[in-house]
């Protein structure tokens, strides 16, 4: 009973859809007040993505009449819900509840699902803008999905080469082995793959300078042309909670093992850490740079960031 | 991108540039800027020219008689049609329109973009008769007779 | 104790034959009678073989039937054995549920061709052979079977001969694929010229530790031959040709039954006969049993396997044609499986079978769904096709299910075994330190992702986005077979959640099967056969994995957050604003509900086909540009390409071996 | 108390569509110019969306042309209810200097109804941004008038 009943907490409070949609969406309004601060304008308040997630549940639902009905409605609900589940099984610093049953490949594929559960409602939708999103998303999705997979494996790498196996790809091993060797970022032949992970946050996010299947002023919204009311806001909520995941890993990953003891206080740590990685990977390269095009996109991340990725495996595969 | 980094986030830390609008008065327009028009019905003449002139057709006059034979005019300005182009203006010989530095063009509804001004245009003199005239005419004679006759007998 | 099984084997081969026999006489009279006896010898094989199960893979007994009771006399085993050991009745297992699926569709799915009766004879005829490859104890038996397989499959691709294409298909299947089997026939006469006998269990006793030029030879030729028959690379461009004209129901069987067989005579030629594959445990005895350089093999195997999925993905990117896309995604996931088998450990060999299996299965879905998708609207065209969701949305939900297990997304199979993949090859390369099996890794996770690239481009052509108004009169397919299609979907799903399951009653007793050579040696030829010619006795290797997969925790988690989304959606839910969509589809289109178009009236416009990916291929436009030349069609340059993949065999494998 | 929270977050986040009926593309310009640093309507939760689909206020600016008319009505028709719709600058009310043309079908009133406009030639930046700010007002109380309904 106290089971069942701790894993609701979990899944509805800590670290599931409470705690995830609150610093989900403090960290998206964050991002947005620092863009505008960055740009010398006053920016919206820290709440702003929770009112637009509201106002849009006080809209109308369109269903287009080229959608596939069950589809459409329900693929935000599924990438949400799939996100949530991504949360339960990411590590926070020492504190997890199911990391044990999950490894950095599971978690991969997770994302997937939660990036194609948004293609498929855009396909389900019927629009040729959708069409042309979904298949930017998709490119995009290629993209960071290389040096996503080689950073992956130089950290499997080097938390695993004193296993018998020489290799792990459990987060808890890798969390483990930074408590006991301190964090991956303070490992200089890691410094690279950090970089380019944090490369990786912006895409796999969709933010600005690489929102290439959301660009509103080309393709009208691109994936998102035909969501209207409550379902649009849910996918806007996925984007915020995203966000923090996306933050909570690579605190996991690269600066895992750091302890205090306490549950709360780590979870506290790890939001500190999310805002500033927020402020460095999205906040930044969204006040500094212009859209990228799709092409550019994939060359840059297969060859610049693939590449720092690269030479982090390298070196950790050395010995280094 | 080294340049607008440096910039963004040296903006960080200085006040931004937005105006405080939505709370508040709005800010004065700019000397010179051709806002709302204000017309003064009282120095019109109802000559025209400013109907003549307008490019957008945004006057709109209506004559309604009066009964002791004046006229009420009245001259509507649309602002939702009016260009702005100060033209009425230039071309009013009694400088009775004017265009104010309001913007603030904002309302609800179609009357809260009218502005009009109405004023009565007296009704001439009734004509006169032969007999008047030749009365007015021999008095005019009979002046000028009068000052000839005045200069001569003091030259 | 379980003597009446032991005929089972050569039972349920012998009933497909049988009811292509009695189909050919009867058949042309009525076809009633002729779909029962294909029925009945289809059931009837399928419950023989899983009779099997219990004996086989769960007690882990070897049946060994010699034909005619020739039993080996004197340690020659010159009669023709059947031997079926868990790795064998694993192969059969997915012929079997694969045979029967396929033809319960054929019956509602051909229903608009003539002269069925050919069909449904070369159909058994070509069941009976597969089945027959994977149980036989005998190499040469083997080849005759592959003989069988490759006529009947050519046969049957070019069954509906007035298809665009179908002859020019059949003719390469034909030229190329004969290729492939006189490889097969040179390697088996080379063997035999040196060992002198045929069977599978004496040739793995005597080979290991025969050093001599020949046999090194005879495993080129072999590997090259088997390799042909599972479509490796550089044989790939035949199966597009091949499926993308033949019915469904033959593609399903070309892709999940026939690549298997190549697959399978692989893992035997490579684990079994010459056990020249680094299995961890021998290690110390290589040096003195097995003269062959076992990392050698290795390599090779795994990456042929990495260059045949990698290049089969890319090329599948542009392909206009659903089946052909199919086609080269099947070789490509035939890639996975070979990819791990090279690697030799426990783990890679039971991810490769257990990938072979799921690939049966989500394959064969996929061709079916395309089938259906043939069989109601009469093209496969991806950039004709389009929003037949609203009207076959059976299969459409079918095809998802499909597309997901393909492109490995959690929970379903592909991703179970994906996983196991991955963690074999990293696994490997961590323990090895061999950066080339890093590659390996890396191939792999980003083929899936390109794989799911190309089932995304499938999805929105073929079932999203807006319906042609050619197909505007289009209908859900029958029942009849829709029933094949939910039974492999639910396969996909089931063997998805379950994959401990899975691993424990399939895949452990074939990859120990697979890795005990002893075992089936002295199953055939009596104990302590294998001792005799120092075949060291199989010790059991435990698989260690390196992450942590539970599919069945993971979907409650994510069906309780779905129930606790829906809940607070539904506690807040406004009944002023529902969702709503056209009620009323008789009066004039009210433009509300018209896809938003810049405010355009609505036209027919669907993005699909090759209008997507642009980013992607626009950067690799001069690699797709030389693959495309590459892929002349000319079967000629196929030919050519066949022979020199024989040759390079040759020289690598006399440089190294 | 969901609804009330959604009612009161209904004003904070007015997502603005732009149509442009024809228009001389003054009215565009100064109506991307409210975005700007300077008068900044993001800080009242304004955004621009690409799609009619998600948006709460539409702005058109122009004298709507025969070209964009049924273009016009179609967009209208797709956003979801609750919705203000803004006219922006003279030309949708009345023409402007394009009014009698053979090409101009205004005003927008006879295709919408039109809660709050704005006049100039072209407005300024505050003006368009007052106008927002009324408009949003409306959209809440829209809102509430269809919850109540």
């Amino acid at each position: 009973m106290t089971n069942l009943l701790w894993t609701m907490f979990h899944v509805l409070v800590f670290p599931g859809v409470l705690f995830c949609v609150v610093i989900g969406v403090l960290l998206a309004g964050l991002d947005r007040k620092l863009v505008a601060r960055m740009q010398n304008r006053v920016g919206p308040p820290l709440l702003q993505p929770w009112y637009d997630f509201l106002k849009c549940c006080g809209k109308e639902t369109i269903i287009p009449r080229h959608a596939r009905r069950s589809l459409f409605l329900a693929a935000p609900v599924l990438g949400f819900a799939a996100l949530i589940t991504v949360a339960l099984f990411v590590p926070v610093l020492s504190c997890s509840t199911y990391s044990t049953s999950a490894d950095l490949v599971v978690i991969l594929y997770l994302l997937t699902v939660v990036g194609v559960s948004m293609i498929v409602g855009a396909a389900a939708s019927g629009s040729p803008f959708a069409g042309v999103g979904l298949s930017r998303e998709m490119v995009a999705m290629i993209s960071y999905e290389l040096p996503f997979v080689l950073v992956i494996l130089a950290v499997g790498r080097m938390a695993g080469a004193t296993t018998p196996l020489g290799v792990t790809f459990s987060l808890q091993a890798i969390v483990d082995w930074q408590a006991a060797n301190g964090s991956m970022l303070f490992h200089w032949s890691m410094i690279p793959a950090a970089l380019a992970m944090l490369f990786v946050i912006p895409c796999e996010i969709g933010m600005h300078p690489f929102d290439i299947a959301e660009a509103e002023t080309e393709i009208c919204e691109g994936t998102l042309a035909e969501y209207s009311g409550p379902p649009a806001g849910l996918f806007r909520l996925t984007h915020c909670v995203k966000m923090y995941i996306m933050c909570a890993l690579f605190c996991a990953m690269f600066l895992g093992g750091i302890s205090t003891g306490y549950a709360a206080l780590d979870a506290l740590v790890v939001v500190v850490l999310s805002v500033v990685i927020t402020f460095v990977t999205m906040s930044v390269p969204h006040a500094v740079c212009a859209r990228f095009k799709v092409e550019q996109v994939f060359k840059f991340y297969w060859t610049v960031v693939a590449g720092l990725a690269l030479i982090s495996l390298i070196l950790v595969w050395l010995g280094l | 991108m080294i340049p607008y980094l440096t910039k963004a986030l040296g903006n960080l830390f200085r006040a931004p540039a937005t105006e405080k609008f939505p709370k508040g008065e709005p800010p004065k327009a700019a000397p010179g800027y051709r806002g709302r028009i204000i017309y003064h019905p009282e120095t019109c003449v109802n000559c025209g020219m400013c109907m003549r002139v307008c490019a957008p057709q945004c006057m709109e006059r209506t004559i309604e008689p009066l009964p002791n034979g004046d006229q009420k005019i009245t001259l509507t300005f649309d602002m939702t049609s009016c260009t702005f182009c100060s033209m009425c203006a230039d071309f009013c010989a009694r400088k009775s329109i004017e265009l104010s530095d309001d913007y603030m063009i904002v309302g609800t509804q179609p009357e809260d973009f009218l502005v009009s001004g109405t004023f009565i245009k007296k009704a001439p003199p009734p004509k006169m008769t032969p007999e008047q005239i030749a009365e007015l005419k021999a008095k005019a004679e009979a002046a000028k007779a009068a000052k000839a006759a005045a200069e001569k007998a003091n030259g | 104790m379980y003597d009446f099984m032991y005929h089972f084997p050569v039972l349920a081969i012998m009933v497909l034959f049988l009811g292509a026999f009695i189909a050919s006489l009867v058949g042309r009279r009525n076809a009633v009678i002729r779909n029962a006896v294909v029925l009945i010898a289809m059931v009837t094989s399928l419950v023989l073989i899983l009779s099997l199960v219990k004996p086989i893979l769960l007690e882990g007994q070897t049946i060994t039937y010699w034909l005619s009771n020739w039993e080996p006399v004197g340690d020659w085993a010159i009669g023709i054995s059947l031997e079926v050991d868990a790795l064998s009745l694993f192969f059969a297992l997915i012929v079997v549920v694969a045979v029967f699926v396929s033809g319960v569709y054929s019956f509602f799915y051909m229903d608009r061709d003539d002269s069925l009766v050919n069909y449904y004879t070369l159909f058994s005829m070509l069941s009976g052979s597969v089945l027959g490859l994977v149980l036989s104890g005998d190499l040469f038996n083997m080849f005759v079977m592959i003989e069988i397989m490759t006529f009947t499959a050519v046969a049957l691709t070019a069954f509906r001969n007035t298809y665009e294409g179908a002859l020019e298909g059949a003719f390469k299947y034909l030229v190329v694929g004969s290729l492939g089997s006189t490889s097969v026939l040179i390697g088996i006469a080379l063997i035999y010229s040196q060992m002198h006998t045929l069977n599978l269990a004496q040739l793995a006793a005597m080979l290991p530790g025969y050093d001599s030029p020949v046999t090194i030879i005879a495993f080129a030729f072999l590997f090259v031959g088997f390799g042909s028959k599972a479509f490796l690379f550089p044989f790939h461009p035949l199966a597009a040709d091949a499926h993308a004209v033949a019915p469904a129901s033959i593609s399903l069987m070309i892709s999940g039954v026939l690549t298997k067989c190549g697959v399978y005579g692989i893992i035997r030629l490579a684990y079994t006969v010459y056990q020249n594959v680094d299995v961890n445990v021998m290690n110390a005895l290589k040096s003195v049993c097995n003269p062959m350089n076992a990392n050698f093999v290795q390599y090779f195997i795994t990456g042929v396997g990495v260059v045949t999925m990698f290049i089969c993905v890319t090329m599948a990117f542009n392909q206009h044609n659903f089946k052909r896309l199919l086609a080269f995604h099947s070789i490509s996931q035939v890639g996975y499986v070979i990819t791990v088998i090279g690697l030799g450990s426990a783990l890679g060999l039971s991810a490769g079978l257990f990938h072979a299996m799921n690939h049966t299965i989500f394959k064969g879905l996929l061709f079916l769904t395309a089938g259906a998708v043939q069989h109601a609207t009469g093209s496969l065209d991806l950039d004709e096709l389009g929003g037949l969701s609203k009207k076959m949305p059976g299969t459409c939900a079918l095809f998802l299910i499909g597309a997901a297990s393909i492109s490995g997304l959690p929970p379903f199979n592909g991703f179970a075994s994906k996983w196991m993949i991955y963690q074999a090859a990293f696994q490997k390369a961590g323990e090895t330190g061999n950066f080339f099996f890093v590659v390996v890794c890396v191939a792999a996770l980003i083929t899936s992702v390109l794989t799911l690239a190309s089932f995304i481009k499938v999805a929105q052509s073929v079932f999203f986005g807006q319906l042609n108004p050619k197909f505007a009169k289009t209908r859900e397919v029958s029942l009849g077979m829709r029933i094949p299609m939910w039974i492999l979907a639910i396969l996909c799903v089931v063997t998805g959640l379950f994959p401990d399951k899975v691993q424990q009653w399939l895949l452990a007793p074939a990859t120990s099967a697979a890795m005990n050579a002893a075992g089936y040696i002295d199953a055939a030829m009596g104990q302590g056969y294998a001792a005799s010619f120092s075949i060291p006795s199989f010790q059991p290797q435990s698989i260690f994995l390196s992450g942590a997969w539970q599919p069945v925790m993971w979907l409650l988690l994510l069906v309780s957050v779905t129930l606790a989304v829906c809940i607070v959606a539904l506690l807040g839910s406004d009944d002023k604003a529902p969702a709503i969509s056209e009620t009323n589809t008789d009066t004039p289109a009210d433009p509300k509900y018209e896809s938003f178009f810049s405010g355009e009236a609505s036209v027919y416009s669907q993005v699909g086909g090759s209008d997507l990916f642009w980013g992607f291929k626009h950067n690799w436009r001069h690699y797709f540009s030389f693959m495309h030349n590459w892929h002349s069609g000319v079967v000629n340059d196929y030919t050519l390409y066949g022979a020199a993949a024989i040759a390079v065999a040759l020289v690598l494998c006399v440089i190294f071996l | 108390m969901f609804q009330k929270m959604i009612d009161k977050s209904m004003a904070k986040s007015p997502w603005i569509f732009h149509v442009n009926a024809g228009s001389c593309n003054g009215c565009d310009i100064e109506l991307v110019s409210v975005l700007t640093p300077r008068y900044d309507a993001e800080r009242l939760g304004f955004r621009l969306t690409g799609t009619p689909r998600q948006a709460d206020i539409v702005v058109v600016s122009g004298p709507i042309t025969s070209q964009t008319r049924d273009r016009l009505v179609r967009t209208l028709a797709q956003v979801p209810e609750p919705k203000v719709v803004v006219s922006l600058g003279s030309c949708p009310r009345s023409g402007n200097v394009f009014k009698g043309s053979y090409c101009v079908d205004g005003p927008l009133e006879k295709y919408t109804h039109v809660d709050v406009s704005v006049g100039g030639c072209t407005p300024k930046p505050e003006a368009i941004v007052a106008a927002l700010a009324k408009a949003a007002e409306i959209l809440a109380e829209k809102r509430k008038e269809m919850r109540q309904a």
